[in-house]
């Protein structure tokens, strides 16, 4: 009972409408499109666009799981992008597993790439990856596992704003590195590839395809509640009172360490969940996820959405992997200018990004009205201050 | 009603109009035959992979100048995977199903490669890779125009330790790490063995991509040449890390006839990258050097300066590949009389094409071409002097006998085999 | 030949003064002799000469080889030329009569005989086959032109001569040098060509001889001199020395043990100016970040492009150079290179703060997307300009080599010259905060905008310049870094998380704690790479900051209380 | 030259100070904040100089002192943001202050109300309360965090007190700087704190503001310990209570203000020598 009426406050009315209906055209009308009509048909979703809408499903679910941290307690990581391949690499290793003696070399117990190595035996870490909800489990718990460490040194620290970012950022790099050497047992550069089944399905069959497309959206469904049941929380309420004054909310007497520990730690699960749903999709799993351009981009993908409001990450997550995926067959030369422009003018003119446009145009007549009382700070490393526009 | 109905035999009557002459427009204009063009332009390996874009719009352009192909122009589709592995798979599978072209020319890194494998075998498409890789591999959609390591690295180590390269004892085999040096190396490794090379006479030496400070790795090589046998390095570094690895090693006052080093990854195109004055003498092992003497290729670059319109600009092993790739694919799509991938694939067996370093390149069953291998030295002018070169052409092996798990594969995509990695033929019963 | 029996006719002369007049007449009598064996000879050696030239421009490559070899044993200084040639690429042989000849360089090639030495006019490549030459023919070939010049005139020549001469431990060159030492007079190349015969003799039958060699080579501990006298104090596989004179074995084991002491001093020392040469580059990547990130706290992840423009300038103008300027003064492009670097990069570094940053103060972290969104922007357009491949910078002739500082340790001229650079440019800043006017405001700016403002001070340009000083900056590190590394489109990507690490490990604001961070990384770095391998030690590194961070949260050089100065 | 060193927790390193501790005047029995030989020191600056300092369960105490006496670090010191170099902070007699860090010492029940209002702007008004409010401050139970009836109708009480009932769903930052006080002063009551600090409560107010101020603060005083730094020498006059001056971080002198007002020294200190 208390949980039902908690769950209708997640939303507006107008807002859990919205959420059903494209929750249903997601799951319900996208495949069937796909399945029922002829490839002529000008309403026939191709499956190349199922797989396509299936990649952003789950970069949607990566930018709201950085939204949570960064919109709502203010500190930006920029090593989301390492949760989410540690979180695809846990999925990988199932997928590897799952190969069996399909392998090139044929060996029933080690990948390609540990027979090649002249490896005799499974590593350790590796025990336990062929059990599908062992595999689960640590999909979540490792990214996790990672973001408690990291951000109980930092947050502890009381290292926000700036700091915060260039810490994530070497952590990522740290990982990508490692995760390049050989040695490590992942595959070197070419990571993990060459999946053949998921819980006994074969990975590249349409069904496979649509359910795991069908399983993203929920997941995404899923993933956008539980950020919506933290943020409309008292915890919600506290995280923003952080993003606006960090040191304030100590005085009143919450852990910021805690708080901020549990929304990270959150935000890496959901980080790692949606690699895990990536990566049978796209078929691979490699270091080049970790490189800290890829992080970057994923707080593009929230800035350009408008961050801060959950479904404005998602919405930006679409939109410039939308633009990406046009661009670069529209236009290979030029797409890095696009792509390079819509960052700037997303922050020059947009600062609370698409769904702040809106917003923005209505109030526009209204502010003229009042002078801007916005003082020119330039405080390095304040996190509070980036809220001054 | 009855107008209802006038109205139905009006519109049909326009379609079908509209239709016919539609199919009329098809047949006069010939419908282009698409193809994929899957190179980098942006991101890390744009270095490396604009050119090959370059060159299969050359081949294109002058194929439709020629009168196209089965009578129609050939269209090349270009799309930038922005050296984004899973964006390769991406647009691979956005190739082949939304634009339906017949063949894809691409990739370079190896990972590249397995991550639009799965979407070739698939999609049944097919794909044209011509970078020299670590085999182990043999798809039944990919042809392979680069070298395999049996077709590179051996017969340049073989070089080596001959007299002419200086009666090598010694080894370095330094490489980025990475699937291809590591494969290499091992193979390199047991070879050198097989030959009475010393454990202790091998070095072994991996280093990140992009690796740029190289001062302790050269020190190091010195200090181990330094043991009085005569030592040579095997480089497969990758590309971005072997401009600082030849400034270091031109600085340390490293000389070719000292300690020469012999690269599987430095053609004529690293090279522009760098001052080649104090480089003279080392070499590099390939299918192609921009300075082989023959017809064919003065006209390959006669044609490239023209397309490119810079008489500066230099042809690279990979190009070659391409160009043999492309001729072969035309011949064997005239020869099916069809752009159906089965068809063309059938025809590609045995397809031999006159290779601008002058032998006779043939497609072979396992999906890996016969070509010659050379050894070049490096010039002051930043081209290689051919120093030594196989007699005929090498046929790519896709598993080296050198690695004990693969020594025992066989990849072969005839009848009795029809396999890239079996143990024995899958249609033994029929073959008798 | 004749030369050579007259010089030690004159030398024999020389020391005996009292019998000068009988002397007199005997060497008379010798000379005419020697002529008149010579004359005999001539022919003989002549056609062994040509045929010896002839079998340079034979196919195989035992025959070259031989040819070398007869070549250097008939000992015909006239061959040096030819020798010389064929090492450079320049021998050829004429396609339309087959005659030997060398080259010239340029495009109108001139030829000479290489028998005759008679000049033949000009031709085209197209005219000529080149002999190819491996590096195995270019060793032979030193080794053949040692031994030519052991004896030549000119005391650097035979200085070369004999360095080149130690690989070829053949008894004729041993002899050869023998005699060349007897007569020696210069001390510096008697001093090599002593240390040579030395090396040569330490595998000598006589074990007096070897002792001796033995102590002339301990004079150079070098790891070559061990890997030479190494054997001298092996024990065979059945336990037994392999050297049987137990006074030589104690020699060799003692000189040894004193190079490997030796050695291991080299090493710190070398690692040391590994760690230094490293640190200098970061210090030169990160020292812009300091300004623009440091002071400004503008968080500019185009700071790497600003470095690829600097790169790419320096491509300019050496094209400039090379098509404008005459060849004699390449060396200056570099020179010029700075201040041109200087200026697109901080113009574009004005343009940015004008056109965008300044839109952004107090956002830090939307700052970083924009900055993002330039850097994606100039990558492609520099791709578009100048092509996706490496551009060429070649190092002007004075950064180009290495001396031994002492044996085993090569320091490079490049590496040495960047440490300087980079420590000029550090005390460049420093001083142009501290002494001139701009500094000042741009210090009253930083501390407090609106007291600088109330004061007249126009924050907005000062603003503005400030980030164009960093960004020009990063171009002039861009300069040196392209002596070292790519120059590509991707060239800033490589620096940046470095960049960023050096600046926030330093302590943000601080151009000492950016020197102290690079340097400190940099020899961190280099000391852990020889145990953890190149990869693993950068991801020590990595880890090692974050937690230092934990710890510091500002850095080495965290500002105190009050604003310090820079 | 240095953007960062204005981060507002630039001034952590501290500096062993040299002085010698005063005993103070009395035990800490009895007393709510016992301050002894408290010396805090940024980069050799003194800003607490062998502080002493005792306020009994219910007193009002007013403090003033010119700008640098200390009055902020003392509060910095109390409320845990700043450790002291040496001398001891004690809560209720025996709460070693310097051992914890901000929340958990906010959760003894110590409010502090900061010079500069600083309330949490994106919030509405009745958001800022909400999280003032007294309960489990946990993070799982703030996140599970159901609001009771009591309690909302609490919430409403406190806006009734300080005036801000119709603004209760705008944002924070839309207030007025009286209102932010206000708002600031309402959300300690919500703490429901056992010692409120307040640092210039009235600043920026007008005179009637500044009134209904001090009968508030006269009203809360009754069930409370409260500091009040302050430099409006007429509020403190209406306070009416005890006055302690600082002067470069240590007590300069204490009494009623019209002692303190005759006091020489402290003449001396405001007028300067």
């Amino acid at each position: 009972m208390l949980l039902m009426s908690r769950l209708a406050t997640l939303e507006s009315r107008r807002g859990w409408q919205v959420f059903l209906i494209l929750l249903v055209l997601t799951i319900v009308l996208v495949p069937v499109l796909n399945l029922t009509l002829p490839p002529e048909s000008p309403f026939h979703v191709p499956t190349y666009m199922l797989s396509l809408l299936g990649k952003y499903l789950c970069f949607a679910l990566l930018a709201l799981s950085l939204d949570l941290i960064w919109g709502y307690a203010g500190a930006l990581s920029l090593g989301h992008g390492g949760f989410f391949a540690l979180g695809g690499y846990c999925m990988g290793m199932y997928l590897m597993r799952q190969i069996g003696t399909r392998g090139v070399y044929g060996n029933p117990d080690l990948p390609d790439f540990m027979v090649f190595l002249n490896w005799s035996e499974l590593p350790w870490y590796w025990l336990g990856f062929g059990n599908f909800w062992f595999a689960m489990l640590m999909v979540m718990l490792v990214p996790g596992a990672l973001a408690y460490v990291l951000g109980w040194l930092t947050f502890r620290s009381r290292i926000t704003g700036v700091y915060f970012s260039i810490i994530t950022q070497a952590m990522v790099f740290a990982l990508m590195l490692a995760f390049f050497r050989n040695e490590m047992g992942f595959g070197g550069n070419n990571g993990l590839t060459d999946f053949k089944e998921i819980l006994g399905y074969n990975v590249q069959a349409q069904g496979t395809r649509i359910g795991l497309y069908v399983a993203s959206a929920l997941v995404l469904a899923l993933g956008y509640l539980i950020s919506r049941y933290i943020v409309t929380s008292k915890l919600g309420r506290v995280l923003m009172a952080i993003r606006d004054a960090e040191s304030r909310v100590r005085f009143l007497g919450y852990s910021v360490t805690n708080a901020k520990l549990f929304v990270f730690t959150v935000s890496a699960m959901l980080a790692g969940i949606a690699g895990a749903l990536y990566v049978p999709q796209v078929g691979i799993i490699n270091p080049s996820e970790f490189s800290p351009a890829n992080s970057i981009e994923i707080a593009v993908w929230v800035a350009v959405g408008g961050r801060g409001t959950l479904y404005g990450a998602i919405l930006g997550a679409f939109t410039v992997n939308g633009a990406k995926s046009f661009f670069t067959g529209a236009a290979p030369e030029f797409w890095l200018f696009f792509l390079g422009a819509l960052f700037i003018v997303c922050t020059l003119f947009l600062p609370r990004g698409i769904v702040g446009l809106a917003a923005q145009l209505r109030n526009r007549a209204a502010r003229r009205a009042i002078p801007s009382t916005e003082t020119k700070s330039k405080e390095v490393g304040d996190a509070a201050s980036e809220h001054g526009a | 009603m009855g107008t209802f109905k006038g109205g139905i035999k009006a519109v049909a009557l326009g379609c079908a109009v509209a239709v016919s002459a539609l199919m009329a427009g098809v047949a006069q204009a010939a419908e282009p035959i698409k193809i994929g063009v899957l190179h980098s332009l942006s991101g890390t390996m744009a270095i490396s992979e604009t050119t090959l874009k370059d060159t299969i719009m050359m081949m294109v352009d002058d194929l439709n100048k020629k009168g196209g192909l089965l009578g129609r122009p050939v269209e090349a589709v270009v799309v930038d995977p922005a050296s984004n592995w899973p964006l390769f798979a991406e647009k691979a599978r956005e190739l082949i199903e939304k634009d339906k072209v017949s063949a894809v020319f691409g990739c370079w890194t190896s990972v590249s490669r397995k991550s639009v494998l799965p979407v070739f075998e698939e999609t049944n498409g097919l794909l044209f890779y011509p970078v020299q890789y670590e085999g182990e591999e043999s798809s039944r959609n990919v042809f392979y125009t680069g070298a395999a390591p049996n077709q590179q690295a051996i017969p340049a180590v073989e070089y080596l330790m001959g007299a002419e390269g200086g009666d090598v004892k010694r080894w370095v085999l330094a490489g980025t790490d990475y699937v291809y040096p590591r494969t290499t190396n091992k193979i390199l490794e047991a070879f050198l063995m097989s030959k009475g090379v010393a454990k202790d006479d091998i070095m072994i030496n991996y280093t990140p991509f992009g690796h740029s400070d190289w001062q302790t790795i050269v020190a190091d090589i010195k200090k181990f040449a330094s043991a009085g046998k005569k030592t040579a390095v095997v480089s497969t570094i990758n590309g971005d890390a072997n401009v600082p690895f030849y400034k270091e090693l031109a600085n340390q006052g490293i000389k070719a006839t000292d300690i020469p080093v012999v690269a599987f990854s430095v053609g004529e195109e690293e090279l522009a990258g760098i001052d080649t004055s104090n480089l003279v003498g080392h070499l590099a092992a390939w299918n192609y050097f921009m300075s082989v003497d023959t017809p064919e290729n003065t006209a390959f670059i006669k044609q490239w300066h023209a397309f490119t319109k810079n008489d500066k600009r230099v042809t690279n092993d990979p190009m070659e590949a391409h160009y043999i790739g492309f001729k072969m694919w035309t011949q064997a799509v005239l020869q099916a009389g069809t752009t159906e991938v089965n068809a063309v694939r059938q025809a590609m067996y045995g397809q031999k094409v006159r290779s601008p370093s002058g032998y006779d390149v043939v497609m072979n069953t396992n999906h890996h071409l016969s070509k010659p291998v050379m050894i070049g030295e490096i010039q002051s002018d930043g081209q290689f002097s051919i120093v030594s070169q196989t007699e005929d052409a090498i046929k790519g092996a896709a598993w080296s006998p050198y690695i004990p798990e693969s020594a025992k594969l066989t990849a072969d995509w005839t009848f009795p085999w029809v396999c890239g990695n079996c143990t024995e033929p899958k249609y033994t019963a029929y073959a008798k | 030949m004749i030369k050579s029996h007259l010089a030690r006719v004159t030398w024999v002369l020389r020391g005996l003064h009292a019998f000068v007049l009988a002397f007199f007449l005997m060497t008379g009598l010798l000379t005419v002799g020697v002529a008149i064996g010579a004359f005999a000879a001539s022919s003989a050696w002549a056609d062994e000469y040509s045929d010896a030239l002839a079998g340079l421009a034979a196919p195989a490559f035992n025959d070259k080889v031989a040819a070398i070899d007869a070549l250097a044993r008939l000992g015909d200084e006239r061959a040096t030329p030819v020798l010389e040639a064929m090492s450079d690429n320049r021998l050829y042989t004429r396609k339309e009569d087959g005659r030997l000849v060398i080259g010239g360089t340029g495009r109108d090639i001139a030829l000479t005989d290489a028998a005759t030495g008679e000049a033949l006019g000009t031709a085209t490549s197209r005219d000529l086959t080149r002999i190819n030459v491996n590096n195995a023919l270019r060793t032979a070939l030193g080794g053949a032109i040692g031994r030519l010049q052991i004896n030549n005139a000119d005391p650097a020549k035979r200085l070369a001569a004999a360095e080149t001469m130690a690989r070829d431990r053949t008894p004729e060159a041993m002899a050869l040098l023998r005699d060349a030492l007897a007569r020696e007079k210069v001390e510096d190349v008697r001093a090599a060509m002593a240390l040579t015969y030395a090396k040569m003799s330490l595998t000598s039958t006589d074990p007096a001889e070897r002792l001796a060699a033995v102590k002339e080579v301990s004079g150079r501990l070098s790891s070559e001199v061990r890997a030479l006298v190494a054997p001298l104090a092996a024990t065979n596989p059945d336990g037994s020395f392999a050297e049987p004179d137990p006074q030589v074995r104690a020699a060799a084991t003692g000189l040894i043990a004193r190079i490997d002491q030796r050695l291991m001093m080299t090493e710190l020392a070398l690692n040391l100016f590994q760690g230094v040469s490293l640190g200098s580059v970061l210090l030169l990547a990160a020292i812009g970040l300091a300004i623009t990130f440091g002071v400004m706290g503008v968080i500019n992840m185009a700071h790497g492009e600003m470095i690829m423009l600097g790169a790419y300038t320096t491509v300019v103008v050496q094209q400039l150079f090379r098509e404008w300027i005459p060849a004699e003064f390449f060396g200056l492009y570099l020179v010029i290179s700075i201040p041109a670097a200087f200026l697109v990069a901080g113009a574009v570094g004005v343009l940015m703060e004008r056109g965008i940053i300044r839109f952004l103060y107090g956002r830090p972290l939307e700052t970083l997307l924009a900055t993002w969104g330039i850097s994606l922007m100039l990558q492609q357009l520099v791709r578009a300009i100048f092509g996706a491949p490496n551009k060429e910078v070649s190092n002007p002739g004075w950064m180009t080599g290495a001396f031994e500082a002492m044996p085993g340790m090569v320091l490079t001229y490049n590496r040495i010259a960047i440490i300087i650079f980079a420590l000029a440019v550090l005390a460049g800043l420093a001083a142009l905060l501290r002494y001139t006017p701009f500094g000042l405001q741009m210090r009253a700016v930083t501390q407090n905008r609106n007291m600088a403002s109330a004061m007249g001070i126009r924050t907005g340009w000062v603003d503005a310049l400030t980030f164009g000083l960093g960004s020009g900056i990063a171009g002039v590190a861009g300069v040196a870094l392209s002596q070292i590394g790519n120059v590509s489109p991707n060239l800033g990507q490589g620096y940046i998380v470095d960049s960023f690490m050096v600046v926030v490990f330093g302590g943000v604001g601080s151009l000492w704690g950016v020197l102290a961070g690079a340097m400190t990384l940099g020899i961190f770095n280099k000391f852990l790479e020889p145990y953890a391998g190149a990869m693993l030690g950068k991801i020590l590194i990595l880890v090692f900051i974050i937690l230092f961070i934990q710890k510091r949260p500002r850095g080495l050089f965290a500002l105190k209380g009050r604003a310090a100065e820079a | 030259m240095q953007r960062a060193s204005m981060a507002p927790d630039a001034a952590e390193i501290v500096l062993p100070a040299e002085s010698t501790p005063v005993r103070p005047i009395r035990q800490p029995a009895g007393s709510i904040l016992y301050l002894d030989g408290v010396s805090v020191s940024f980069d050799g600056f003194k800003a607490l100089n062998s502080l002493s300092l005792v306020i009994d369960k219910g007193e009002m105490r007013t403090i003033i002192g010119p700008n640098g006496a200390g009055k902020t670090t003392m509060m910095d010191v109390i409320t845990g943001k700043t450790k002291p170099n040496t001398g001891d902070v004690l809560f209720n007699a025996s709460v070693d202050l310097t051992k914890m860090d901000e929340a958990a010492i906010a959760n003894l029940g110590i409010g502090r109300k900061f010079q500069k209002p600083t309330v949490f702007e994106h919030l509405s008004v009745f958001e800022n309360l909400e999280l003032a409010l007294k309960t489990d401050r946990g993070t799982f139970a703030t996140l599970f965090f159901h609001l009771t009836g009591p309690q909302a109708r609490r919430i409403d009480e406190i806006l009734g007190v300080i005036g801000l009932g119709d603004r209760r769903k705008e944002k924070a930052g839309a207030l007025s700087h009286g209102q932010k006080q206000w708002l600031e002063i309402g959300m300690l009551l919500m703490q429901e704190g056992q010692l409120l600090l307040l640092d210039e409560p009235v600043a920026g107010m007008t005179d009637h503001e500044t009134e209904t101020t001090a009968r508030l603060l006269l009203d809360i005083a009754r069930e409370r310990s409260i500091v009040v730094v302050e430099h409006d020498m007429e509020f403190v006059r209406a306070l009416g209570a005890k006055v302690t001056v600082l002067h470069e971080g240590s007590v300069l002198a204490e009494g009623s203000i019209d002692t303190v007002q005759a006091d020489h020294r402290v003449i001396e200190v405001y007028l300067g020598r």
